[in-house]
């Protein structure tokens, strides 16, 4: 299993901010796919995704453990 | 406290110039940025600020790493808080101490703009008639950075 | 407490940061020049500054009102310290606030460069074989400013 | 009379920090000739002049009362 997280305005659209999933040995864009066939709001290029806390590639290979997020336009400062 | 954190409480800024003064700094920058009551016209009430707190932790641990190597004799510490915030309230402080002023400066105002490119935080302003998520900044033709 | 003030105690930065915060500020930056231990591999032992108060504290104010008229809603506050300072007291804080962050920093920098150029303030750098009076920093082709 | 003022090093060569001197309608630049006639060690250029706190030119014209200083360059910051 690997955990996801969202936040801010896609946390909203998800309406949970963790969930586990069972997507290991997928890559970082077919996460992509999986995310937008289940909440249709998600729009691709609207968030980065970082894996284990560093922002990953579109071929980057889930693995099981990995904490996966979901990172939306940063707006700190 | 750390040199590279966030915090849920109100920011003494004054801590986190004294994590960097050395002997051998000349000069001390230390950079406030505090919720605005007016942006373009309309009038903010406050703002509510989220981050994934490790990964936020880490970038900018990360930004301190890339001004130390960059700008030599450089020592950075930076504090960004998250949750309710009012009127005037810091919501980040970064503070940059070097042997020479010019240093201090550029490498305070790089700081700045690196966190609003790679740092998980998320604003969002909540006016009298609403609210919003801010979001991609440096993207928006007609966004005003602060 | 004034805004543009000659001090012979310690400052204390913060009192200036807060002198010129405003609901409309979105950026304070706050600039604190320190007594460095080594200046070009010789060893300061303390300072001494002097100064011609009267025409310094209207000097200080002039770089506040020249920033003012340049920087529209920017507000500043400086204050420099005379008399003997020990390797890392604070010499001279600026503290400057804007709507926008580019701003306090651009504001920030001139002040400290026209500090230099006009205030009527003199420093003595005290070693351990001898002392001398620093003057003429603009005009010294090898001058390292601080 | 006009009062005199001389800072950090220029002190330390005149020996004073103030003196009262009968200079009334003489130039700064006249100023100039009777400060290095009385003060070998100083040198045109070595400072700027103030009048009342503002910096003066070679050609303004001391009036009685006017409070004059010697500016050497200055190193504040």
């Amino acid at each position: 299993m690997i955990s996801l997280h969202y936040f801010a305005g896609l946390k909203e659209q998800t309406g949970v901010s963790e969930e586990k999933v069972d997507l290991a040995g997928r890559t970082v864009d077919e996460l992509w796919q999986w995310a937008m066939d289940k909440y249709p709001d998600f729009q691709t290029g609207a968030a980065r995704v970082a894996v284990n806390e560093e922002y990953a590639l579109p071929t980057d290979v889930l693995e099981a453990g990995d904490v996966v997020a979901f990172i939306p336009p940063v707006s700190g400062g | 406290m750390k040199a590279f954190e966030i915090v849920t409480e109100a920011i003494n800024p004054q801590v986190y110039a004294d994590l960097v003064l050395r002997p051998e700094a000349g000069a001390v920058t230390l950079f406030t940025g505090h919720v605005r009551e007016w942006t373009k016209g309309v009038r903010t009430l406050y703002l509510a600020y989220e981050a994934y707190v490790p990964m936020a932790e880490k970038k900018l641990a990360q930004i301190g790493e890339e001004i130390e190597q960059r700008w030599e004799g450089t020592k950075v510490a930076i504090a960004h808080r998250i949750g309710e915030l009012q009127i005037s309230d810091i919501a980040v402080v970064i503070a940059v101490s070097s042997p020479h002023r010019k240093t201090a400066y550029e490498a305070n105002e790089y700081a700045i703009e690196r966190i609003k490119e790679i740092v998980p935080i998320w604003k969002k302003e909540i006016w009298e008639d609403g609210e919003e998520w801010i979001g991609d900044q440096k993207k928006k033709p007609e966004g005003e950075l602060k």
